[in-house]
């Protein structure tokens, strides 16, 4: 079964390896190489994932039935510390590592029709798969400093890919922003890790929480160390005051924001934090900052969530503040509530984000006012869209409800104050995803008869990219006829469409999915999934959820669809009616929230300007002044010792002998003298 | 022995003193060459004195002279490329050491 | 021997060398104008005395009251060092001449090496001679006198390290006691003759007597003398020319080893065959380019005696058996 | 020493001091090698006195028969257009200083020092000096070979330089 293992991760890595190469092979060929490279590449990188996905059930088959795959190699040794090279599946590991290949198997497919006659399509699923790679190491891996390099992999390729545009400023930016902030995380993981392997002296996953159960950590480091690894998770999983990356990261490709979002990096933070649960069940305190940080981040991510006029930036919130459902579980002991709504999420999402992405892709507009009454247009996309919406929503039978409900059952057992905060959030999730479906699939289509030439940026791009293939294909020498023919016709000037079956198909696969995906946590079923896990609990007694709880619940996310179909559903040329009175209610507090809290705006002002205005005083005062002044001061001090001493050098030869002789008879006489 | 002593410091000062006074490049190397001479009297009479069997001081005193040979030869050499620059012997003129 | 003993002793020897020399000048002047004229079919000097013999007799006494010409602007010290350091060196040459087993001055340790260093000073008096005649023509064959001089030394020196292998050590003594069965000639014929070629040269006799070279230089370093001081200079010439002789006979042919006859006569012998070897030698061959001479001398002298070198090494495994 | 070789020496010795001297103080280069070749010659037979016999010839060859005709040609060849060369001193009073301080301070230690005469001196000077040099003083033998190369190649590369 170790073969397996590592088959897992190293097929995607292969096939990256594959891609760059031949790509590299097939440009210098150029014309119709290049192009068949083009085209193989997306079904080649798919075709990575899908091994990895074969395998990975194969290992949850075995993982069923008994077996304990692992794999250990030593990796290397530097002091005392042996870094092994370890690979293992147990149930947490399992789950996570078939959602992780499932989605990116359906991501991978997806992008075959999305980056269909991109540019640079080679290159984009190069990196995809490095990500997808890179991810599944991160699952598997058995050890602390196996599980590093692939969060640093991870956060590598996810920079890559957000910048994909990278002849877009705002994509460069975001891809660097998401790159520094999650760096931030890293740092306090890496930190972690050392005090880790400082306290106990080993780098093993069972070792160390063997340690840390025995309350081997010791004193402060039991507290401090849980906290710096969720320093890691939080900057993964964009936890408040971390968050800041996600919503710029949807610059990049919506499939990648998919993937992202669904099951890959932001769930590596949650992973984390329940990988290593056994520690952070060592310290109350931890788990008490978990659990509010959590919770604050849920409610705050959902306000902002529910004034976006972007549809991918109310996706971006509102992932982020399902994030915090997640952390608010973990913090109130329940790691296996956590993961369950990670499994949940990660359908769901996936299928809001695709169909966000199918509508992007037919439309070319991403903003709300600008569309509308598409369900006529495309209804597959909508049914599917919806289906997610209800999920996230959490009404029942939906997945979202399962596990969302599992979630609010631990939190009110341990840290009841965050109940009403989550309640709350919940409440403002059902809004704002309705208020999403009512804007764009339904009401008049405001977007019905527009054409092409949407502002939808990334659009924009899509049509140069192609300008630009036309024109290399015409210094290629085709005429300008064949060319036309050649260059990808999805957008006809006219009525936008359902999008083509590679689109549609893994779209309807993970609706399916989001339909059914709380049946493995349902706690009618007897919760196979959270058993499968196998994770420690800190929850006092049986987990279950009271049923006034689930009743709450359920009120709250109806009433808060309720809420989106009065504001936006009802009336027909509705619009942004109960945005633009909400707007007016109280524009103070509603400009706030729809900035984000300018969070970003207080980064930018007091860190980032706090440390520009440093560095502006170092480089101005203490390097201009002091070390070059020392500088400059030694210099020319040495130049005035030499001009004064160059007097001596009357370049006459006896002089020298005259100065040696001299020399020599001062030596004698002071050897004569001391003897 | 005294007297080789006192012969070859004598000897020596007064090469010392050609060394220091000449200005003409040839008699700079004249001045050189009492001063070595000087000092292989003392090798061959410290030989004589020490190791009369061994004859290290002789073999250093021929290497004294195998090595004057090379100083006339290189100087010499010198002195006529100096010359031809400078159309003349007097090392007072050569005064590239000097900036 | 005591301190004075060796300063009458040296003192004797020199008496007798530079009588010898003089002897010997004037009868070997006399004995190469009769050859070259039986050479040139002429019969030579024949007035002064009976066949001419004492001419030589009576151009030594013209020389020696003939005046003392010096050029106006001539140095003076110098004038008068270059015939001396001529002379001397050929004189001082003579004392480790073995002319018999007792007729040596000074049987010396380094014997062969000084016969070789002494005349080495020759080259300061001849470039004095020329430089002090303050005249472009003597300048340039003193000059030319001198670096042939020091050239083909180096050469000769080698070729006579040949035999100082083969005989184990720089006394005449040891050389001529190696030489007692088997004269060096044989065990080093290139020797021979690399020796016997640059001793030409040494000497000025041709083919390479450039300061005989009337038409180039009109005579080389010695045209501006006259009189006694011309003398000295063929006095240092053909006392060189005999010493150089003395010593190939010494080195190559045994010296004085011989059957029946002494030591004495055998010795004069091998050595007056060998002057008029170099005197036959002068006026029948033609004389080199001084450009030619210096080649010669770099290029095919100085590598064959390398090669003798090896073939002494050769020569020592053969007498080892 | 016997006690006629120790006058010898002084003898001899006052004559090379004299011609030393001559030579550093004369203005005319010409004597000034001339008597440095005298003084060579009585160095060479102190060395003689003092028995080393090998290393006096050896002085009169390399010396006499080689450095000074060098000096001479030096001379010759750059000072082709003055016969009479002159050479200048300076700062004689520095020099008389320095040089008597360290001439004194030479001579007042070798009076001091109260070194024994030297023993009687080997008979065979070349086979000991044959065997020093091929044995022992390999390395110096060798080394003078190397030295000697170099200094023809470099006297050779410094007077053809200027010609290129």
């Amino acid at each position: 079964m170790g073969a397996v293992l590592v088959a897992i991760p190293a097929v995607p890595f292969g096939v990256c390896a594959l891609l760059l190469v031949g790509g590299g092979v097939a440009s210098r060929l150029g014309g119709a190489p290049a192009g068949v490279w083009r085209r193989a590449a997306g079904w080649l990188s798919a075709g990575g994932t899908l091994v990895a996905l074969v395998a990975a059930l194969a290992v949850f088959f075995a993982v069923r039935s008994g077996d304990d795959p692992a794999l250990r190699a030593v990796w290397f040794r530097a002091g005392a510390l042996e870094v092994p090279f370890s690979l293992q599946a147990d149930g947490l590991q399992t789950v996570m590592v078939v959602v992780v290949a499932a989605v990116s198997f359906l991501v991978h497919l997806y992008s075959v029709g999305y980056m269909h006659g991109d540019r640079d399509a080679v290159v984009y699923f190069a990196e995809l798969s490095l990500f997808s790679g890179a991810m599944l190491l991160l699952v598997l891996a058995a050890n602390f400093f196996l599980l590093y390099v692939a969060w640093e992999l991870v956060g590598a390729s996810s920079y890559l890919l957000i910048s994909y545009y990278f002849e877009r400023p705002a994509a460069a930016a975001a891809g660097k922003k998401a790159f520094l902030t999650t760096r931030i995380g890293d740092l306090g993981l890496l930190v972690g890790i050392f005090a880790i392997v400082r306290q106990t002296g080993s780098l093993d996953y069972g070792a160390v929480f063997a340690e840390a159960q025995g309350g081997g950590l010791g004193g402060a480091w039991a507290t401090a160390i849980p906290l710096l690894l969720f320093a890691g998770a939080a900057g993964k999983s964009a936890q408040f005051p971390l968050h800041v990356w996600l919503p710029d990261a949807m610059e990049g490709p919506t499939p990648v924001s998919a993937l992202i979002h669904a099951a890959t990096m932001v769930a590596a933070g949650v992973y984390l934090v329940a990988r290593t649960f056994a520690i952070f069940a060592a310290s109350p305190a931890a788990l008490d900052v978990v659990a509010g940080i959590g919770a604050f981040t849920a409610l705050m991510a959902a306000t902002i969530a529910a004034t976006q006029r972007d549809i991918k930036k109310v996706l971006a919130y509102s992932t982020i503040s399902q994030l915090g459902f997640m952390v608010a579980a973990l913090g109130a002991g329940a790691p296996a509530a956590a993961v369950f709504h990670l499994f949940t999420h990660a359908w769901f999402k996936a299928t809001l984000f695709l169909g966000a992405g199918s509508v992007i892709h037919a439309t070319g507009r991403q903003v709300v006012e600008e569309l509308g009454g598409l369900a006529r247009r495309m209804p597959l996309t909508a049914g599917s869209f919806v289906v997610g919406a209800l999920a996230l929503a959490g009404v029942p039978p939906f997945a979202g409800f399962w596990s969302k409900e599992e979630i609010l059952g631990v939190v009110a057992a341990s840290h009841p104050a965050l109940l009403l905060m989550l309640l709350a959030a919940s409440f403002l999730t059902a809004f704002y995803v309705f208020r999403l479906v009512f804007l764009v699939f339904f009401g008049p289509g405001s977007s019905a008869a527009a054409g092409g030439t949407g502002r939808g940026g990334e659009d924009e791009l899509r049509a140069q990219a192609k300008a630009a293939y036309r024109e290399s294909s015409a210094a290629a020498g085709g005429t300008g006829r064949a060319v036309e023919e050649v260059a990808p016709k999805e957008h006809p000037a006219g009525l936008p469409r359902e999008s083509g079956p590679v689109m549609v198909v893994p779209l309807l696969l993970l609706a399916a999915a989001s339909l059914a995906a709380g049946l493995p946590g349902a706690g009618f079923l007897g919760r196979p999934l959270q058993s499968f896990l196998g994770l420690v609990e800190t929850g006092e007694g049986a987990p279950g959820t009271p049923v006034w709880l689930t009743v709450a619940a359920v009120l709250v996310a109806l009433a808060g669809v309720a809420l989106a179909w009065a504001g936006y559903g009802r009336r027909s040329a509705a619009g942004a009616d109960l945005d633009a009175r909400l707007e007016a209610g109280a524009p103070w507090a509603y400009g706030r929230v729809a900035a984000g809290y300018h969070v970003d705006a207080f980064y930018a002002r007091v860190l980032i300007g706090s440390y520009t205005a440093l560095a502006g005083f170092l480089a101005r005062t203490v390097d201009a002044a002091g070390i070059d002044g020392l500088v400059n001061g030694i210099a020319y001090g040495t130049l005035r010792v030499g001009r004064a001493t160059r007097r001596l050098q009357s370049g006459e030869v006896r002089d020298y002998v005259a100065a040696v002789v001299v020399g020599v008879v001062l030596l004698a006489a002071f050897l004569l003298g001391a003897h | 022995m005294t007297a080789v002593l006192v012969l070859s410091a004598v000897l020596f000062a007064i090469g010392l003193f050609g060394v220091l006074t000449r200005r003409n490049a040839i008699t700079l190397l004249v001045s050189v060459e009492v001063m070595m001479n000087a000092a292989n009297l003392n090798l061959v009479a410290f030989s004589r004195l020490y190791q009369p069997e061994l004859m290290t001081g002789q073999v250093f005193a021929i290497l004294g002279i195998g090595v004057a040979a090379c100083e006339a030869a290189v100087g010499l050499a010198l002195i006529l490329t100096i010359y031809r620059r400078y159309g003349s012997t007097d090392v007072d003129r050569v005064r590239l050491l000097r900036e | 021997m005591s301190g004075a003993a060796t300063f009458a002793w040296g003192a004797l020897w020199g008496a007798v060398s530079l009588t010898i020399v003089g002897a010997l000048t004037t009868v070997l002047v006399l004995v190469e104008r009769k050859i070259s004229g039986r050479i040139q079919m002429r019969v030579g000097p024949m007035h002064t005395g009976p066949h001419g013999l004492l001419q030589t007799v009576a151009d030594i006494v013209k020389l020696l009251f003939k005046e003392d010409v010096r050029p106006a602007r001539a140095d003076a010290m110098a004038f008068r060092l270059g015939p001396l350091l001529t002379a001397v060196p050929a004189v001082l040459s003579f004392a480790v001449i073995p002319f018999g087993a007792p007729l040596i001055m000074r049987d010396l340790n380094v014997g062969v090496l000084y016969f070789l260093a002494v005349p080495g000073v020759t080259a300061v008096g001849l470039l004095l001679a020329g430089w002090a005649s303050y005249d472009n023509y003597s300048f340039l064959g003193g000059l030319r006198s001198s670096a042939q001089f020091i050239s083909y030394e180096i050469p000769r020196t080698l070729a006579v390290v040949g035999v100082v292998m083969l005989a184990g050590s720089l006394r005449v003594s040891a050389v001529l006691e190696a030489q007692r069965t088997v004269p060096f000639l044989v065990l080093e014929p290139l020797g021979f003759v690399l020796y016997l070629v640059t001793t030409l040269a040494e000497v000025n006799r041709t083919p390479f007597d450039i300061p005989e070279a009337e038409s180039e230089l009109v005579a080389g370093y010695h045209t501006e003398y006259s009189g006694f001081r011309w003398a000295l200079f063929f006095l240092a010439e053909y006392g060189a020319l005999f010493a150089a002789s003395a010593f190939a006979t010494v080195l190559f042919l045994g010296g004085g080893n011989g059957p029946l006859l002494p030591a004495f006569v055998w010795f004069l012998v091998k050595t007056l065959a060998i002057v008029f070897l170099t005197m036959w030698i002068r006026w029948t061959l033609p004389r080199f380019r001084s450009d030619q001479l210096m080649r010669l001398a770099w290029k095919v002298f100085l590598p064959l005696s390398l090669v003798n070198l090896v073939l002494a090494g050769l020569a020592m495994q053969v007498v080892a058996g | 020493m016997s006690g006629g070789q120790s006058m010898l020496f002084v003898l001899v010795g006052v004559v090379a001091a004299v011609s030393a001297l001559y030579a550093v103080l004369t203005r005319q280069i010409l004597r000034s090698i001339m008597s440095l070749g005298a003084f060579l010659t009585a160095v060479a037979v102190e060395f003689y006195v003092l028995a080393a016999d090998f290393v006096s010839v050896v002085q009169i060859f390399v010396y006499v028969g080689g450095v000074v005709v060098l000096m001479l040609f030096a001379l010759m060849l750059s000072a082709s257009g003055e016969r009479h060369p002159l050479a200048g001193a300076d700062r004689p009073g520095l020099g008389a200083v320095l040089a008597y301080l360290v001439g004194g301070g030479l001579v007042v230690a070798s009076l001091g020092a109260g070194l024994p005469e030297p023993g009687k001196a080997p008979a065979q000077t070349v086979d000991l000096l044959g065997r020093s040099f091929l044995g022992g003083q390999l390395f110096a033998f060798e080394l003078m070979g190397v030295v000697l190369l170099a200094a023809v190649v470099a006297a050779l590369v410094v007077a053809r330089g200027e010609r290129q």
